[in-house]
């Protein structure tokens, strides 16, 4: 008999826009020791099925409309509040999405593990902080009795999320709901995260429910897939029916985003636009207290008209680099040589004739754009700023810009909450370009938005890199993303540049050990290589 | 359930609080006062100091009337002179010559004798410039004490102070002073202690510590027992007064009581025996509900506007009359000062020691208007607004706001009221900075001169202007050289008669004061100068 | 740590020596002096008394030779009460004053933080507009009419309370403090409701509610820290800011505290109290800030952290 | 901002809600707050037509009649003076309106544009302007007042000045909070990477972002603007008898408020209700700027 199973589960939102579907008619079952993924995009109801079975979804708004969840022998749907609490956390677990949240920072490592167990076991403190060393040394965390006193933000994202995961774990449940519980991580801290999981699910004979919008990750661990689009399972079966003979046209579509290993963009130059020389760049700490340095010493070229992929893990000081290099911030010391100009101290007024040919594409589409301001007036805004085009002209150009990003032009005078995200990143790249500059960094512009989103936004990029001829410096966490894209890909970590070369050279030939653990930790493996033939991409 | 209980809960806590803190069934502090003898008093601030020789306001009188005694004292009763630490004086015919022979028995509150030296060394502390003491000008009537006071003179020997023997004291005057021995009651003329005084610095330094709780040495019926600045001044009862045998009180605690809602609450509450003031207000409840603790009587003091006779429209006289006919007096008296203050329409209050005042207006719109558009104003037509300057106060307020609009009604004129805090008040005033101003003035003692002598060309307190070649005879010679009280209130009638012809000032009330005063208390009649003598004040236990 | 005490305080000199030169100037500016009265002084008596008290010495002068004795520790003789130094006064206010204004921040805290609690524990509701509002009209209730006020009702027509003094008779502080704390706790209750607010929307309360806790868990062991962090930082401020606003409070109750020697030292013109007066409240207001900032620091774990290393 | 040039072509675009549309309908949601407005809205008007809507004349005296409770003649009572309580709170609104919104406005203006400043600016810029705040904040508010009014006479502008100069210090300080975590936002480092001068990012990106804390401040400074110009005009600053506002008015109404309660309640109650229709409105505005509340 399965763990838990779901029958034609519906919950519905009553907002005052009317009611939305977010969960409608689902049915599936867990078995002990399995994993069952739920795949889908951001807003296709994913959660709130999880959620709402634990009675963790705001009711009203949420309503269930239909549904029966058996588990134990209950339904849990009929459970009151209470009745709920004593399956929360002790029959079913959840490993949130974010490591750097879900912990309270205001209690300890310890009292937060240990919280369930004094909750559904009356544990008295001294056994349940045993247990609690116990439980963290089966995650990994040497130095588990020290480490229970340790507040969180001691702790790095993926032990966090070990933490969170021992928290799941420590009431021994039977289900798990690991929500996205990797998305948040870096590649190689990710491979670990994901080792775990299947470790400790395979020792204690845990059904997991996997939630991801990563085809790549559920690949690796899934051992039943459903793909969800709003509200509704498009399709179920088990890995390879999924990823071989996709039913779907949307499952057809996850399927074709995903980038390949092919290279997309070829381009040989040897002229230097941007050279940086030896640059590093120092943070002053909280009050004052103490410098970091984010970049230290790094020296690249980047050469007219190409594509570089600078590759690095989060805190590995890339996008400090880029800033540095486009004069948002200054550099401590070495020198940031735009053609030809040694432009590391100019001030800002010195600065404004540039900035008409230096720009930049944010990572995240909301943060980046005004919420006041109308698509028009984003992007007229460096148009009226350089003097692009007459005030004459203006409304043209702006429709021509809106062309060429792909944006309706009937939208021109919507603001940016009434956009998905792709859309509004397409807004932010028409802002980017409307100087037609020469030079452009993109700090992660992709890796905020649905797999299918990011695959047409980076053509978008490439087409407009090969119609305006601009040389672009391409941010990225995500080395497949990079190798779809880049020319060349320069490597960091902690600051410092670990490796450079061709796309080529770097993937198929590291010459560092860092670079190799980076490409080790890619998920997908499989994936990757059955799935190659197929990409036409048609979207 | 969080919500219920918890309110439940903040509610009871707040209760049990409230019940917990309760001074209900305690005894008040009147009730335990009555009991043990001690008054407490609402002596409206805090005194500056209790050096009789530096300080000049009313808080720090009360305290130092019963801390000190100076040569003679008065009867509450009749306000007449009776005898202080001098049992006896004479009078010299030409009233000059005055000689005082003190008792035996008065003492220090360590003990030390009171002597006729101790009065002639603390006169030439009070006078001298080096002391800057603001109420020096008491002195002025003796014998080259201005001369001294103002440095012209280093020789205190030459100013009429003379000890003839250890406890006579003879002062010469340079005109005779009906006053004087009014004056002799004055804190500013009272004796202090002058080793104590030189034990702690200086004999004219100001800053001195000498009169500060546990170092002071006094010679009145009581000694000063307890200071805490803004709390309270406790005095007690002083068992080596020549006289302790008549005084009843065992102690007093005077309270700076400068709000006069919270005094009269205090009151309410039992925790005064008497307060300054009562809020206007309130005194029709008083005086229906409990007349025998409303206290309101006569008080030697004028309310009046003072008009800058240097500055158009008001430097004509005619408009100033009619200013001051189109004032109803009576009737602002009646509504908006609840009948305690008293229309007047002279300078000095009828009632001073006998003293009549003239009368030469009354309240006559129809007047009033015929002289304004004698003035060239007919109806007040073109007549320019001026401003009505008052300190700030509730009092004041009120009176001005009914006058701007009796002004507006009766001759059309617009006036613009403007309040100043204190001191920039004063700042205007002496500077001249103002067109009308609302100015008081309370008798230093019982002699139309304290009034009259405001307004000599360029008095110090003249503030207005105004001068007049016969009021200045008639003020600073004839009148101070004038033996008979009768021919001498003549020529005050003759001189207040100028003044308000002229009006340079438009006189509005005469002031009263309003106690509240438990009805245990006795022995503090009403008097004219509002005076309390504090041998005389006992209470009378409840039953 | 030591080194961002000694940062702010260093910050905190150049403030308060600015506060005493504009104070010593604008209080000779403002019009009418210390020894104006009713009465008119001769100008002998003037001369001698602004001779005694140095007024007659060149501004500048007067100003380096208060400053000279500020930096020894001697703010002076009091202009107005002659004998008393200005730091005598003080010291004399302050011990009222600082207890008064700590039970009324006790008060503010207490009653503030629970409504505020409250309310955000169920927006929208009754639950929050009730106590909201009164705490609205807690911030806009000014004390000269809350006072009489509770005096009126409490003590006079309940007649269960003192209706004046400071340490007279039992209960006498019960309502000055709470008059003095009330807008204070409104404050209070609008910034721990909004900081609830943000709170209960955290990711890390979701995952509290996930293992089971109950309601009462949640909000008092995993929400009420973060949220009441707002509060802490405020009460610094708050303190500073009671200590010198509580003249109308001890004025109508009767309270030999500081805000009414500093209040009565306007009106009289006492300079030297004036400026004592102001240059001690302004450190204090620097101190408490400085206070509440280390607090918070210490409540924030990161923060505390940082600073132990 | 710039749709005054939009050719012809733009005619036929869907115009989009933009936030302050979503917020005014979001606002209209709200019952409470459109509540407070219609009673704002109403005390406008009301005291607009004050001298043509007014029973009596606000100087008109009956010394004679003294204060008596609310009855037919007066619907409000009257004062100590005879004059009719329901003409003064009328008049008094104009006024307590008028120093309300006037000096709060000085308040926002030089609050919002040092704080943004500050805020924007940073580091030493920063330091310094907020240490010149705080010792703005230390300096005796009363000598300052008096010699104010003593330096430039008595006028309304001065009061407004006077008000507006107290209340702009807190203003910075939480505009300059807001600053600095929106300076923080891509779209302000989009702004600077096109090149965009401080001054247009502040007031193009900065400002208009930062403005829901700033409403709902603006609603609490309101009435304390209302109740500080009561004690300004105790000081002798400020309104002058016979005229009055609500401030004057309660403070006057809490002397006499066991014999004349009428004198203290109706002032009191006008002066509550507006407190609370602006705290409604603020509250409500402040909800619907919310970026956030945009999402779903």
């Amino acid at each position: 008999m399965s763990l838990l199973s779901v029958d034609n589960l519906s919950v519905h939102f009553h907002t005052r826009n009317g009611i939305v579907r977010a969960v409608d008619g689902i049915s599936f079952n867990v078995e002990a020791g399995k994993t069952f993924a739920i795949i889908g995009e951001s807003g296709s109801g994913k959660s709130v099925a999880c959620y709402s079975i634990l009675g963790l979804v705001p009711m009203p708004p949420g309503r269930f409309e239909s549904g029966q969840v058996m588990f134990q022998g209950q339904d849990l749907l009929s459970l009151s509040e209470k009745e709920l609490r004593k399956v929360r956390g002790k029959g079913i677990s959840i490993i949130f999405q974010d490591p750097m949240t879900t912990l309270n920072p205001f209690l300890k490592i310890g009292d937060q593990l240990i919280e369930p167990l004094r909750q559904h076991f009356g544990m008295d403190k001294k056994q349940a902080w045993q247990k609690g060393i116990e439980i963290l040394e089966e995650v990994g965390i040497k130095n588990a009795a020290q480490r229970m006193n340790a507040w969180p933000f001691e702790f790095s994202g993926g032990m966090r999320q070990r933490v969170v995961i021992a928290m799941a774990l420590v009431t021994e449940p039977e289900i798990i709901i690991a929500d996205e519980p990797t998305t948040a991580l870096d590649v190689t801290v990710q491979a670990q995260i994901l080792k775990l999981l299947k470790e400790l699910q395979e020792r204690r004979n845990i059904g997991v429910i996997f939630i991801s919008h990563d085809l790549s990750v559920v690949s690796d661990i899934a051992d039943e897939i459903a793909v969800m689009q709003s509200g509704v399972f498009v399709e179920k079966g088990n890995c390879d029916s999924i990823f071989n003979a996709p039913q779907h046209e949307y499952t057809r579509k996850l399927l074709a985003a995903v980038p390949s290993e092919q290279k997309i963009h070829s381009y040989d130059a040897d002229e230097v636009l941007i050279r940086v020389e030896d640059v590093s760049v120092e943070f002053a700490g909280a009050k004052g207290l103490e410098t970091i340095k984010a970049v230290s010493n790094v020296s690249i070229d980047i050469r007219k008209e190409e594509i570089l992929g600078l590759v690095g893990e989060s805190g590995s000081g890339k996008s400090t680099l880029g800033r540095t290099i486009l004069r948002l911030l200054e550099p401590s010391s070495g020198k940031v040589i735009y053609d030809g100009r040694n432009i590391s101290h100019y001030s800002s007024s010195q600065m404004k004739p540039l900035r008409r040919q230096v720009q930049m594409i944010f990572q995240d589409p909301y943060a980046s754009l005004n919420p006041r301001m109308t698509v028009y007036d984003t992007l007229a805004e460096p148009l009226l700023l350089h003097r692009i085009c007459s005030k004459k002209e203006l409304d043209e150009t702006v429709f021509a810009l809106m062309d060429s990003v792909g944006l309706a032009r009937e939208s021109v005078l919507r603001y940016p909450h009434e956009f998905s995200g792709g859309q509004r990143q397409r807004i932010a790249i028409g802002r980017a370009i409307a100087t037609k500059p020469s030079f452009i960094v993109a700090d992660e512009p992709v890796s905020a938005l649905d797999v299918t989103i990011q695959a047409q936004i980076l053509d978008l990029l490439l087409k407009l890199v090969e119609e305006y001829h601009l040389t672009m410096l391409f941010i990225s966490h995500d080395l497949g993303v990079v190798r779809y894209l880049s020319d060349r890909i320069v490597v960091m970590h902690d600051g410092k540049l670990v490796e450079t070369g061709s796309v080529e050279d770097v993937f198929d030939n590291p010459s560092q050990e860092y670079t190799r653990s980076l490409l080790n930790a890619i998920p997908g493996k499989t994936l990757l290589s059955t799935e190659q033939v197929q990409s036409t991409g048609d979207f | 359930m969080i919500k219920t209980t918890g309110f439940l809960r903040l509610s009871l806590l707040l209760s049990l609080l409230i019940t917990a803190c309760s001074g209900g069934d305690t005894e008040t502090r009147v009730v335990a006062g009555n009991r043990e003898g001690v008054l407490h008093f609402g002596n409206y601030g805090e005194p500056q100091g209790l050096d009789p020789h530096i300080v000049t306001g009313v808080p720090e009188h009360y305290i130092l009337t019963s801390l000190f005694e100076g040569l003679v004292t008065k009867n509450p009763y009749t306000l007449d002179i009776e005898p202080g630490v001098a049992e006896s004086w004479e009078i010299s015919e030409d009233g000059l010559t005055y000689t005082f022979h003190l008792r035996d028995d008065a003492k220090w509150s360590n003990g030390d004798p009171v002597t006729a030296e101790d009065f002639r060394w603390s006169f030439q502390r009070a006078t001298s410039p080096l002391l800057g003491s603001e109420y020096s000008y008491m002195y002025y009537p003796i014998v080259n004490a201005e001369a001294y006071n103002s440095g012209n003179l280093a020789d205190f020997d030459q100013v009429g102070v003379k000890v003839l023997d250890e406890l006579t004291l003879q002062l010469q005057l340079h005109s005779p002073t009906p006053y004087l021995l009014q004056l002799l009651d004055h804190y500013s003329l009272f004796p202090v202690h002058r080793a104590t005084v030189e034990a702690f610095g200086d004999a004219t330094d100001r800053l001195s510590n000498w009169a500060r709780e546990g170092n002071i040495v006094t010679n009145g019926s009581f000694v000063l027992t307890e200071w805490q600045i803004n709390s309270h001044v406790r005095v007690e009862k002083n068992p080596l007064y020549w006289d302790a045998d008549k005084v009843k009180l065992n102690a007093i605690v005077f309270y700076p009581t400068e709000n006069q809602i919270t005094e009269e609450r205090m009151f309410r509450d039992g925790q005064l025996h008497w307060t300054r003031e009562i809020p206007l207000e309130k005194i029709p409840a008083y005086q229906q509900d409990q007349p025998e603790v409303t206290r309101i009587a006569p008080y030697l003091g004028s309310y009046f506007y003072m008009m800058n006779t240097t500055r158009p429209p008001l430097d004509d006289a005619r408009i100033r009359r009619a200013l001051a006919m189109a004032v109803d007096r009576d009737l602002i008296a009646e509504t908006v000062t609840q009948g305690v203050y008293r229309g007047s329409t002279s300078l000095v209050p009828p009632g001073t020691k006998g003293y009549e005042p003239p009368k030469t207006f009354s309240f006559d719109p129809e007047g009033a208007r015929h002289l304004l558009a004698e003035a060239g104003y007919p109806d007040g037509e073109g007549f320019p607004a001026f401003d009505l300057l008052y300190n700030t106060h509730e009092d004041h307020r009120k009176i001005a706001v009914a006058i701007q609009q009796m002004w507006m009604q009766n001759l059309n004129i617009t006036v613009n009221l403007v309040n100043q805090e204190w001191k920039v008040y004063l700042d205007s005033q002496n500077n001249m900075n103002y067109q009308v101003a609302r100015r008081g003035w309370i008798g230093d003692y019982v002699d139309p001169y304290t009034f009259l002598g405001m307004y000599i060309t360029d008095g110090g307190n003249n503030k207005t202007g105004f001068s007049n070649a016969r009021y200045d005879e008639i003020i600073l010679s004839q009148a101070p050289s004038e033996l008979d009280q009768e021919k001498r209130y003549k020529l005050y009638r003759e001189a207040e008669t100028i003044l308000l012809e002229e009006m340079p000032i438009l006189p509005i009330f005469t002031y009263q004061y309003k106690h509240l005063a438990s009805t245990n208390l006795k022995g503090m009649p009403d008097n004219i100068m509002d005076y309390y003598n504090w041998k005389y004040a006992y209470l009378e236990p409840d039953e | 740590m030591w080194r961002f005490i000694g940062f702010r305080v260093l910050q905190a000199i150049p403030v308060i020596l600015s506060v005493i030169t504009v104070t010593f100037f604008l209080v000779r500016a403002a019009p009418g002096g210390p020894f104006d009265t009713e009465k008119a002084v001769s100008e002998q008596v003037r001369a001698v008394l602004e001779a005694r008290y140095q007024l007659d010495l060149p501004l500048h002068e007067q100003y380096l030779s208060y400053l000279g004795d500020l930096f020894k520790g001697d703010m002076g003789p009091s202009f107005y009460y002659p004998g008393r130094s200005v730091n005598d006064l003080i010291f004399q206010g302050l011990p009222i004053t600082a207890e008064l204004g700590f039970y009324a921040l006790v008060f503010a805290l207490f009653i503030g933080s629970l409504a505020g609690v409250f309310a955000a524990l169920k927006p929208n509701s009754a639950q929050d507009y009730v106590p909201m509002s009164i705490a609205m009209v807690g911030i806009c209730m000014p004390s000269f009419l809350l006072g009489p006020l509770l005096v009126l009702v409490f003590g006079i027509w309940l007649d269960v309370m003192p209706i004046s003094g400071w340490g007279n008779s039992p209960g006498d502080k019960v309502l000055p403090s709470i008059t003095l704390g009330a807008m204070y706790a409104a404050y209070i209750a609008r910034l721990s409701r909004s900081g609830m607010l943000e709170v209960m929307n955290q990711d890390y309360l979701r995952t509290a509610r996930a293992k089971g806790l109950p309601e009462h868990v949640v909000v008092l062991k995993h929400a009420l820290r973060g949220g009441l962090l707002p509060v802490i930082s405020y009460l610094g401020p708050a303190f500073a800011a009671l200590l010198s606003g509580s003249f109308v409070v001890e004025t109508v109750f009767q309270i030999p505290g500081l805000g009414r020697f500093y209040i009565q030292a306007a009106f009289n013109r006492d300079y030297t109290m004036i400026l004592g007066t102001t240059v001690f409240l302004s450190t204090l207001i620097v101190v408490f800030n400085l206070l509440s900032d280390i607090v918070a620091a210490w409540l924030n774990p990161r923060l505390r952290y940082q600073f132990r290393n | 901002m710039n749709s005054t040039q939009h050719s012809e072509l733009l005619d036929n675009i869907i115009r989009g809600t933009s936030l302050w549309e979503d917020a005014l309908y979001r606002l209209r949601q709200n019952k409470l707050a459109m509540i407070g407005m219609v009673y704002l809205i109403f005390m406008v008007i009301i005291c607009l037509l004050t001298p043509w809507i007014a029973p009596y004349g606000y100087e008109e005296q009956n010394l004679r009649l003294g204060a008596v409770p609310p009855n037919a003649e007066h619907w409000l009572g009257t004062d100590t003076f005879g004059r009719d309580m329901l003409t003064r709170i009328l008049y008094g609104g104009r006024l307590s309106l008028l120093v309300g919104f006037i000096a709060t406005a000085v308040a926002l203006v030089i609050g919002v544009t040092y704080g943004a400043i500050a805020g924007y600016a940073g580091g030493k810029t920063d330091n310094v302007m907020m240490r010149l705040v705080d010792i703005f904040y230390a300096l005796p508010y009363m000598i300052f007042i008096i010699l104010l009014m003593v330096v430039f006479g008595r006028n309304l502008l001065l009061l407004f000045l006077a008000i507006g100069a107290v209340e702009w210090l807190v203003m910075a300080r939480i505009v300059r909070g807001q600053i600095q975590s929106l300076r923080q936002q891509e779209y302000v480092e989009a702004a600077m990477s096109l090149g965009l001068s401080p001054a247009a990012i502040i007031i193009k990106h900065l400002i208009p972002n930062a403005l829901g804390p700033v409403i709902v401040y603006t609603t609490l400074t309101i009435p304390n603007v209302m109740l500080l110009e009561a004690f300004l005009s105790f000081l002798g600053l400020g309104i002058q008898p016979p005229q009055s506002s609500w401030g004057v008015l309660i403070s006057y109404g809490v002397e006499t408020m066991e014999e004349y309660p009428w004198l203290l309640i109706f002032p009191g109650l006008v002066l509550t209700l507006t407190l609370f229709a602006l705290n409604f409105l603020g509250d409500g505005l402040r909800d619907a700027l919310d970026p956030k509340a945009s999402k779903d």
